[in-house]
């Protein structure tokens, strides 16, 4: 009773796991078909969701493998009942083609659980090396390896900033139209601010009887027109004037979204 | 357009307005002229406020024989202004009220319109609300655009039916005697008259 | 139908028949009849017109024997009427009838002398007459010249006129059509067939250049018609060169249309036009009533 | 018609059928307004878009280099508040023989209201002879500022579509000398009409939500625009 139990449970469980793995598969399948045929015109953000979906199977995939109503997988084995150096058709048409033969050289490869003996044998050799370091040397070993890794974190973080300065500038380009502007533009058109010639100034086309410019404040009138000129000028010759405009039109329009 | 001279038919004591009317159409038919309609020339007068300085004075004139068009003379100490525009350029005049105001009476010239070959000859009754002041003769040469090329030939054409009393041409055609005639150049002599009967009736009244 | 022409001959050979059998009954006994048994030769010439009289008779009763009868009433509109009224006076066909025969009089007679006039063939402006083939090809054709050569004999003319101002467009092929501006006081179209001025439209200062509307003005279109008497007058096939200048000096005087006074009686206008003929030699202003 | 009846057909007076024209309301005295703008970069763009959702596809857009000069006159006298009139007076700079315009143009309406798509002003257009700037001078107004105004103009059904840069007066310097005020262009979606036809403000804020968001076509409200200078 407990081992049909069992049985059913782990059957369940393994039809869970082969499907999440499907998806993976899928989706693995998916992007290289992507980066293989879209190339040109498959774009970095497109690219980092993909992995973003890559990832969130995989952990889906780990948690359920934790899972505690799920049989430790580890506990069970394996036993290939039947090897055959013959070409099995239906084992092809299982795995998409990627295996041909189920026989005595490929078998121990698909279904092995532990890293090859050499790995092995230097991964032992490795761990035996680091327990037998004094802890100076390892404190040693350890502050130079933050520091190259700080110093890497320094450029990564350098070029991350670089490349989204140019990425916004980028991005800029996209903006059509500008609050400050239209602003500008019809609060000269309706009102003739920025346009209006300040006094003693600009009566070249004026009929002369128009205004006589005797009689009129002269030094009162000229100066503040040019420094007006002198902050309209420079406002003009500095090209990242617009994206300051934006901004500030951002918060202060009544209308800003 | 061709070129238009004005003229004022002096009154006769013992004739009223419509019988002088009368006695020219009379005469006019006698030439062979049609009557081709009526015509009517009005002008209005706005006064400036005193608070904008030396005044000035608009005059707005219309006539039927160009009535999509708004005529307006500006007259200042100095100079005149003549204005051709559009005939919202009355409605323009009413948000002026505040400022430009009419002070005087319309005054218009009324009648009939006569054709005769290339002549187009109008006789008005001059009225400033609706008192009769006077008789005003149009008489149009519309083949002839230049004053200066067909002033014998006016000349002989009022006599002929005016009689005597005819002599010079109009002052303000003096000066643009080789100049192409425009309707405005009517419209200053209109106006020239008006303003005269308008000055005798100020010394009447 | 046939049968009813033939009868209605009948009917008046019939007539006829009888009508001299009472022109002889009339004139009795005639010279002609001689001196003895003349009246045995009258009786007798009685006799024979009787005779005749009723053989046509015969034919007339034969001829209405063949006439089939009408299909259904004749509708002959008014003419129906005409029975009614018995006397002459009052239809006043007479009158009618001899205005109309002393139209149909004249329209021949001066028919007759058009043709005369125009078999002299004075004011034909090509060269279809059926002269021999040999003489055309050597004279001159004013109507095949090359556009280059018109174009420098009307700039030489424009040249030599300083207050007249052309310009040559060519909206059909290479045939030119001439804007003149005479100083403000008029315009004119003038379309050339080669060198030959085929048409002429005066019109006033200001109005629209086309060649296919009149003017609006009286004057201008008596000048237009003036104008086409003109260049037929000044029309020379084998000059044609000085026939356009000649033209165009004549119509040059025009500049004075408005200020210049009739030659003859001395005034500006007659009927409300002013002189609108110019004399083709002295180039003089005449009204179009005073210029004979 | 005979002679007789044009003998008998009164003449009314100018006045007469201009009220006659108020009252059965044909007069187009109304401008509905919507602005906006567009970046130098985009205005290809914009073009581009207008001229397939304008009705002159065939001819292409049409150009116009005007000028414009910006009159007001004080209204001294009356008790309430010193409102200037004020008047305009446009010309075009490449056509120069064409009529002037001077137009009136009264306070904008709706600026504030949600309820109405579009700013409502009353405006007078009228032609006239160059002879205008004197005129008004003379008049006692007085030349407030003037500017230069090029671009394309587009129509859609009553709808016009203006595309225009603006550019400061020299000072007495030629024309082509002028310097523009921003680095925009001014885009203006505008119907004028008889009084009461507001169902056209609708057809027009459904237009301007064509051009987003290329171009935001709103009511903008100058009299509450921030001041940044002067």
């Amino acid at each position: 009773m407990k081992m049909q139990r069992e049985e059913k449970q782990l059957e369940t469980a393994l039809d869970a796991i082969l499907l999440r793995v499907n998806d993976l598969k899928n989706s693995i399948g998916s992007m290289i078909f992507k980066l293989e045929n879209e190339s040109e015109n498959l774009n970095w953000p497109n690219l980092l969701d993909n992995f973003a979906l890559l990832s969130s199977q995989l952990v889906s995939l780990s948690k359920m493998l934790g899972h505690d109503k799920y049989p430790l997988l580890r506990t069970l084995a394996i036993i290939p009942l039947e090897l055959s150096p013959e070409r099995d058709e239906q084992l092809l048409r299982l795995t998409e083609g990627r295996v041909a033969i189920f026989s005595h050289d490929l078998a121990p490869d698909y279904l092995r659980t532990k890293p090859v003996p050499e790995v092995e044998q230097k991964m032992i050799q490795l761990e035996h090396k680091a327990s037998n370091l004094s802890f100076e040397t390892v404190q040693k070993q350890m502050t130079a390896y933050s520091k190259v890794v700080g110093h890497v974190w320094e450029i990564v973080s350098k070029a991350r900033e670089e490349w989204e300065t140019e990425g916004s500038g980028r991005s800029g380009s996209a903006i059509t139209s500008s609050l400050a502007d239209t602003n500008t533009l019809v609060a000269a058109v309706a009102m003739g601010k920025g346009l209006k010639v300040c006094d003693g100034m600009g009566q070249g086309q004026l009929p002369p009887n128009m205004m006589g410019p005797s009689g009129r404040p002269v030094g009162g009138g000229q100066l503040p027109s040019n420094q007006l000129q002198q902050q309209m000028g420079s406002m003009g010759k500095v090209p990242s004037g617009i994206k300051t405009n934006i901004k500030s039109a951002n918060q202060m329009h009544p209308y800003s979204r | 357009m061709g070129v238009t001279i004005l003229h004022q038919f002096p009154m006769l004591e013992n004739r009223t307005g419509p019988q002088t009317i009368e006695f020219l159409t009379k005469r006019i038919v006698a030439l062979g002229a049609v009557q081709m309609g009526q015509f009517l020339v009005d002008c209005d007068s706005y006064i400036s406020m005193p608070s904008l300085g030396p005044q000035r004075t608009v005059h707005v004139l219309h006539n039927s024989e160009q009535p999509a068009s708004v005529f307006s003379i500006l007259e200042t100490n100095t100079k005149t202004i003549p204005l051709v525009a559009d005939g919202l350029f009355d409605l323009l005049m009413l948000k002026m009220t505040p400022i430009y105001t009419k002070k005087v009476a319309k005054i218009e010239s009324k009648g009939p319109r006569f054709e005769l070959a290339d002549f187009c000859i109008k006789l008005g009754s001059v009225t400033i609300s609706q008192n009769f002041k006077g008789v005003l003769v149009e008489v149009e040469y519309r083949p002839c655009v230049v004053p200066s090329n067909c002033v014998g030939l006016m000349r002989e054409f009022l006599q002929g039916f005016l009689g005597s009393c005819v002599q010079s041409l109009p002052a303000c055609l003096q000066n643009k005697m080789d100049e192409v005639y425009q309707p405005m150049d009517t419209i200053q002599q209109y106006l020239d008259h008006f303003l005269n009967f308008r000055k005798m009736a100020g010394y009447s009244g | 139908m046939e049968n009813l022409y033939a009868a209605l001959t009948s009917v008046k050979v019939l007539r006829c028949s009888v009508g001299q059998i009472f022109n002889s009954l009339a004139n009795g006994i005639r010279a002609d009849h001689g001196e003895e048994g003349r009246d045995t030769k009258f009786l007798s010439e009685i006799e024979e017109l009787l005779n005749a009289v009723t053989h046509h008779l015969r034919d007339v009763e034969q001829a209405v024997n063949n006439l089939s009868q009408p299909p259904g009433p004749l509708t002959l509109g008014n003419t129906n009427f005409l029975s009614q009224e018995c006397t002459q006076e009052r239809q006043a066909l007479y009158s009618q009838l001899v205005l109309s025969y002393k139209w149909t009089d004249k329209i021949h007679e001066y028919s007759n002398h058009a043709a005369a006039l125009l078999s002299q063939n004075s004011l034909k402006r090509s060269y279809m007459n059926p002269g021999s083939a040999k003489r055309r090809r050597t004279q001159t054709s004013s109507h095949n010249v090359s556009p280059q050569a018109v174009d420098t004999v009307i700039s030489a003319i424009d040249r030599q006129f300083n207050d007249m101002t052309m310009s040559i467009s060519r909206p059909f092929a290479t045939n030119a059509v001439l804007q003149v501006s005479l100083g403000r006081v008029l315009q004119a179209v003038i379309a050339f067939k080669g060198l030959m001025i085929e048409w002429v439209v005066v019109k006033g200062y200001g109005e629209a250049f086309d060649l296919w509307t009149d003017s609006r003005h009286k004057v201008f279109r008596k000048i237009t018609e003036n104008s086409h008497a003109a260049m037929l007058h000044f029309y020379s096939p084998t000059l044609p060169e000085l026939a356009v200048r000649s033209f165009m000096t004549w119509f040059h005087s025009y500049i004075t249309l408005f200020s210049e006074p009739c030659k003859k009686c001395g005034s500006h206008l007659h009927c409300a036009l002013p002189p609108t003929w110019r004399d083709l030699r002295t180039l003089e202003p005449f009204h179009e009533e005073c210029k004979l | 018609m005979d002679s007789k009846d044009w003998a008998q057909m009164p003449v009314c007076t100018a006045m007469d059928t201009l009220s006659s024209a108020l009252k059965s309301n044909i007069i187009p005295n109304q401008e509905y307004l919507l602005q906006g703008s567009v970046l130098d970069s985009a205005v290809e763009v914009l073009l581009h878009r207008l001229r397939g959702l304008c009705d002159n596809v065939d001819t292409g857009p049409e150009t116009f280099h005007d000028h414009e000069m910006c009159f007001s006159i004080l209204n001294v006298e009356s008790g309430t508040s010193p409102q200037p009139l004020l008047l305009r007076v446009r010309r075009a700079l490449d056509y120069q023989d064409m009529p002037w315009q001077l137009r009136y143009i009264g306070q904008p309406e709706g600026t504030g209201d949600k309820s109405r798509p579009t700013i409502v002003r009353s405006s007078i257009d009228i032609g006239t002879t160059s002879a205008v700037v004197d005129f008004l001078t003379e008049m006692g107004c007085r030349m407030d500022f003037e500017y230069i105004v090029r671009g394309y103009m587009f129509r859609k059904g009553r709808m016009k579509i203006t595309v225009s840069k603006i550019f400061k007066m020299g000072q007495g310097k030629p024309p082509e000398s002028v310097e523009p005020i921003s680095q925009s262009y001014l885009v203006e979606l505008s119907v004028l009409a008889p009084s009461g036809q507001d169902a056209i403000a609708e057809d027009m804020k459904s237009f301007a939500d064509q051009l987003r968001p290329l171009v935001i076509l709103d009511k903008v409200d100058y009299k509450r625009l921030p001041m940044p200078i002067g």
